[in-house]
């Protein structure tokens, strides 16, 4: 939906909710005075887009610590470079395509080099950071990709392949959900992302994984994180930079961005606490790894509902998302498929599980906006199905496109030398690690 | 008794402790090394300059073995070691004149 | 005392502070107007709830760098999974237990499963978000027992004691000092959790770490951190997280606030130039884990008296708390006593010192609430060891209880082989570092 | 320029950008109001201080990960140590001298103690916010020096150069430009100190690096950095971190403060990409250490410029930056001067071009206050040239006599065999990392 | 004279490092290896697989002495480094035909 | 054939292989070691305690040469490795029955 939507809704919502609401920008919000910069609402913003750009480092390590020594950098690189290309595009065209008014499928280009986007108000914050804020989302669902393919794609096929995503996917998809496109105007409810950033982005990866093939040693019990300590770093700051991301999506420090930063807390916590006793079922050993990766599929199965269900709906999201994902896992290692990473199992499933739950949980009584199947709305569960279906359908289809397109100029793997003697040395000159003690 | 003493890729770990295994010898031990030799290094780069890393990662397998078994602990870990690709690296034997186990206290029958 | 009153008096001192305050909200907390939510309180305590959140991960970096890289993960894994369960627990029952209105010992279960815990204003914020904020306190305070007992106690045990420990002893305890208890009414000072959380946890850790004996090593030289940058990113997250943890306890964006946060600054940065003058002293060698130290013994010292105290007092309050707990560190490691990483020297003898000076240094003219001896009002000090002491006692004795029964179940311990093995392969199946080169 | 003046002029520029803007503060700011707290500016400004508070540390990181492991906590003490030093003497004078009333060439001793810096308004935010804000750039500033001198410089000389270089260079500069002082007047742009911060600690390393000298080994292959990801951790920090420098500069949750925060965003990914192709020409191998490079070369030339010019033309601003910097590389590394980790290179150079560009690119229809010469004000560039020239000369001068009297007392740099052993072990006592596995 | 190789566990170095010095032995060399043997090794887990780390962290001392002293060296290091459980190690001896000190440039009498 | 085995400062490893490949022999292996010698340690702190550090980092290059080199490597190695200080390290030389080149799998010549 339409984040300039909720934004206005929350604010009825917090007066609906029968206390005072005293800053005069919002009682603003209530009449027809025109459009106004609330500086509380800046302030957070401020912030909350800080937080969500530091989940893209955050993801770097994340991911990082995950690999092989000998790819540290290169896949710690697959983040950061988002930083930079995705960045850049993101202010020249990306941001248009999404939010400006255009159609159903896409925005127009009247926005095209930020064009009219300044200092006037965007709902209550200025417009360019309302721009911002929305490119740290872009650059992170891109980086997520590369979760599936490392240790063996070619950094600048990597670069342009990512680059092309996120203005002929992400955007038109964003656009779709938030930028007032056909699913906003459907209703689906995805408050920070679920569909757009987790679904969008497991489908991108699961094709790139299966287009791209295997690595050598794939599946070889020496395929193991090289500092766990690290992924448990990236972990760590993913949890802090979501409250940015979901409590954010409300465009403003309102009783609904509280809402969200709780679910926000308790989610994930309960997702830990689950994947802890699987761990524990299903070989005594509650790991490490496992803690990170339960902390991330937490985070991304309540992030579509963030803020529209109660705290401890999100304890029971939190808690049933667990499952699927970490089925998804056993079963991944099972096949050929080298979702090295497993973006598919934790943000694929992790997204879906979510929106669906969203459309489970959802409570008008709390988000002043819709109610989920429990709360007497069977119908929004039907929107949620159409919106993940539609999102995962489009991306893993243009993705593909990409891919062949790219294919067809320059090949997508390094070579078998390069990989086996790892992609630090041999695509950046570079080693992650030297002891000389 | 002799010190088998392989010099073997990283990645070929693995082929070489099972193949010794399929001799039923269980003892090696494992050290990381970097070894330099005909396999040309890589370029690296940091800042400003261009650098060679000519020290490429390898990895020491140790088995001390008796003499009977020598030329077969060879054979399979050259097999297990090879890809025919420069780098692939050295078997070197050496005399040992006794073997104890720390355990038992006891010396190794040759 | 109680946070609630903290806000609404901080706001009277603003106002008697003699300058125009603007923003409606507090205008209103002079009148009798109905509680309100303030976007601004809003806004800050949405940070300050994340920052005290980053605050469990930054003690998993500590902690996990001063132990041995085989126990690397298990010293990291006892403070994520108190991200799970105590947050969980918490959500359920552990925050009505603390603060509902209850008796004078404990709170009663009205808010069990946070009914009634909605979007409605808590002093001048979202009540959920006010839930949220004290719960990352009470994950927090749990995690920090884990440092006494590293690198022997079996995982279970582990998370089944903290588990009961953080609604046994924390819940109850804070409802003494901020849940309108019996140390509130006798008038404690106790900011942000001097006693409440350092104290509270020290004891609990004192009591372990006897109860659970010594590592096989010790005392050995070869019980030395694995990574020092590790302990240092630890000490700079956690530095950056209590700004949250002290300022955001005015529990809102006020003038206190602002002191708070600024004793919170210049507190440690004068424990830090103390530290490293003792250090070279000593040795001629000021270390990195000694700055480390130092950091957290100032942020530990100055939690207590961060809204009462000025800044110089703040800087004078940090550098004399170096001294008794860089004397207890000497003392410890000549005792059989193993409390690993020195959970009582840091939080025990800091928290004591920082509780105590709070009884000196507080200053009604600046916090508007109680004068300490220094302002001549010696009485507080007598109070403040009363709420020490009183909290130690309960904890420690608690603790010990708790650990006893535990105990009749099943072992505290890890094998002695799993110990020499180290506890991340033999307990969690996981390695941390894995350099195949 | 003064920074309290940007802050209202700013809000002159958001009333004159013709919306509402509704928090009273702002309103009373156009009138001869009483000076007023606001409470959105406040929360934004604790969370500002926090920020930057944090780019110490992360410095710490992306210097200590640099350097050779043997040298990995010397160089992280370097930065941590000044959190302490350079942050007590800011409150006991350095506040004081950089920005009471005094002349045009330093402040008076009116406020030494911090006397009369309390819980009143500063501008529109607690007064002892304020001075603690500008406290954390003293630090930083001081700290960034050491990256010319690491694995070589005496600790103790090290504290003592810096902790006078914070009184006697940095404060006196602060007041030029941001205290009132003569460069303020002249009407020199440096919206967050590319000139008082960068090009200022860039001098004063060249110095340091030439009176000291060049490691034994230098230039030699060797000296490598020991641990990338933990560079890229530091670079991702003070990414994260420096949206507090250049947004927290406007002193409020302004508008202003979202354009400072947008071009702070998106210059460091242009100089992001533009490095990736730079080092992709020249050796084909993009590296990460380019990569974190590029981010702390893009934030410091925007530095200056962050909230006078507009984000297309800070990608510009980005872009161009990264090739003198780039060069300034290459060319350092042919010549005998061991500035170790390029602090002129990165700071020096890409402060230089950042204050010139923001005469060229600064747009009063956006800033209210100044037009760059793009937009038809040449002049500008003269008094940016003077400024940075100035800034300079001062900084180099005394840095060179500081350190020449502190060698007429005690040898500047270790033992030749110190040096060999590494730093950490033969200074610090201590070794960084330590895997018995 | 020979160069005697121990393999023994992580934490028993000291041990032999001081039962050494009682000898009057100051020169060794030490090096982390990992060791395959008799003992058995862990499982460990990774996401949806176990796997069994089979290589089990060791250090190798090694220490040049002249041939008179060699069995006494044995005996103290075999006592230092043992547990009595299966893993304790084991002790190879060599033959070494030279040793040069660097410093001096000097081959050392035998 | 002759396995030299040499323990040298860190520092000088890159001296000592420009040094063989003077020789023209280019292949060696490099293993990082700590050694404890006639070299005093250091003394390090942690927290309330003091301790000795005594192992110190060295490195172990191993290059296995034909009988007739062998005195022209070693004395190019002590040359290049050698500061004159305590602490410089020590050459030895043991016999080696057999070397084999994995990629070809053939016996080398000594
Ligand atoms: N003479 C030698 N002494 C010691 N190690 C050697 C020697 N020659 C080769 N090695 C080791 O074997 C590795 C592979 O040797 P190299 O010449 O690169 O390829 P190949 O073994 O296929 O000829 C080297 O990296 C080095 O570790
Ligand atoms: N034949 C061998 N060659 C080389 N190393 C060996 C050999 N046998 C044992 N080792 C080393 O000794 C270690 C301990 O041996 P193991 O059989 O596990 O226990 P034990 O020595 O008590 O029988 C092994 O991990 C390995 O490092
Ligand atoms: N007997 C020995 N056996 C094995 N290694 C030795 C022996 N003596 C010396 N070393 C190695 O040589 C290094 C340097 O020896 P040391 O006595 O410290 O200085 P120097 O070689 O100048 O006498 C030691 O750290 C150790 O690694």
């Amino acid at each position: 939906m339409n984040r300039a939507r909720i934004a206005s809704v929350t604010k009825t919502v917090a007066a609906a909710a029968l206390f005072v609401v005293t800053a005069p920008a919002i009682a603003g919000a209530q009449t027809a005075a025109p459009p106004a910069i609330n500086q509380a609402d800046t302030a957070w913003m401020l912030v909350a887009t800080a937080l969500v750009l530091l989940m893209t480092p955050a993801l770097a390590f994340f991911y990082g610590g995950l690999v092989r020594s000998k790819n540290a950098l290169n896949t710690m690189m697959m983040s950061f470079v988002s930083l930079g290309f995705v960045g850049v595009l993101w202010a020249v065209v990306g941001y248009t395509l999404a939010f400006s008014t255009g159609g159903a499928w896409v925005g127009d280009l009247s926005k095209v080099f930020l064009r009219g986007v300044g200092l006037e108000p965007q709902g209550t914050i200025p417009h360019i950071l309302f721009m911002a804020y929305q490119g740290t989302f872009a650059i992170i669902t891109a980086a997520l990709i590369s979760g599936a393919i490392v240790e063996r794609m070619r950094f600048s096929v990597y670069v342009t392949f990512i680059s092309l995503w996120a203005l002929l996917v992400y955007s038109p998809v964003a656009h779709w959900v938030w930028g007032g496109g056909w699913l906003a105007k459907m209703g689906a409810l995805d408050f920070a992302g679920g569909t757009v950033v987790h679904v969008n982005a497991a489908a991108g990866a699961l094709v790139a994984a299966i287009v791209l093939g295997k690595r050598q040693e794939y599946p070889s019990p020496s395929l193991l994180p090289h500092s766990v300590p690290l992924t448990l770093l990236g972990a760590g700051l993913l949890w802090f930079g979501w409250f940015g991301f979901n409590a954010g999506s409300a465009l403003g420090a309102t009783p609904i961005a509280g809402l969200a930063f709780v679910t926000t807390m308790f989610a994930p916590a309960a997702t830990l606490m689950a994947w802890t006793f699987l761990d524990a079922l299903r070989s005594r050993k509650p790991t490490a790894v496992g803690a990170a990766t339960a902390i991330v599929v937490g985070l991304v199965a309540v992030t579509p509902a963030a803020g529209f269900i109660s705290p401890m709906s999100a304890i029971a999201l939190g808690a049933i998302a667990a499952v699927p994902s970490y089925l998804a896992m056993m079963v991944r290692v099972k096949t050929t498929l080298d979702d090295s990473l497993d973006v598919v199992a934790a943000h694929g499933v992790g997204g879906t599980v979510g929106a669906l739950l969203t459309g489970v949980f959802a409570d008008k009584a709390l988000n002043g906006l819709a109610d989920g199947a429990l709360f007497g709305n069977p119908k929004q569960l039907v929107i949620q199905v159409t919106a993940i279906a539609a999102v995962a359908a489009y991306s893993g289809v243009v993705s593909f496109i990409l891919l062949k397109i790219i294919s067809l100029v320059t090949p997508l793997r390094t070579t078998a030398e390069d990989e086996t003697t790892g992609l630090d040395l041999s695509l950046h000159g570079e080693e992650a690690y030297l002891h000389e003690g | 008794m002799k010190l088998i003493k392989s010099i073997v890729r990283p990645h070929k770990v693995d082929d070489v402790r099972e193949a010794l295994e399929r001799l039923s010898i269980a003892g090696m031990t494992v050290t990381d090394v970097r070894g330099h030799g005909r396999q040309k290094g890589h370029t690296a780069v940091y800042r400003g300059k261009e650098y060679s890393v000519s020290l490429l990662p390898k990895v020491e397998i140790e088995v001390v073995v008796p003499d009977a078994v020598v030329d077969e602990v060879i054979e399979a870990v050259m097999a297990a070691a090879r890809t025919g690709e420069i780098g692939d690296g050295r078997v070197f034997v050496l005399p040992v004149e006794h073997s104890y186990n720390i355990r038992t206290g006891e010396r190794e029958a040759t």
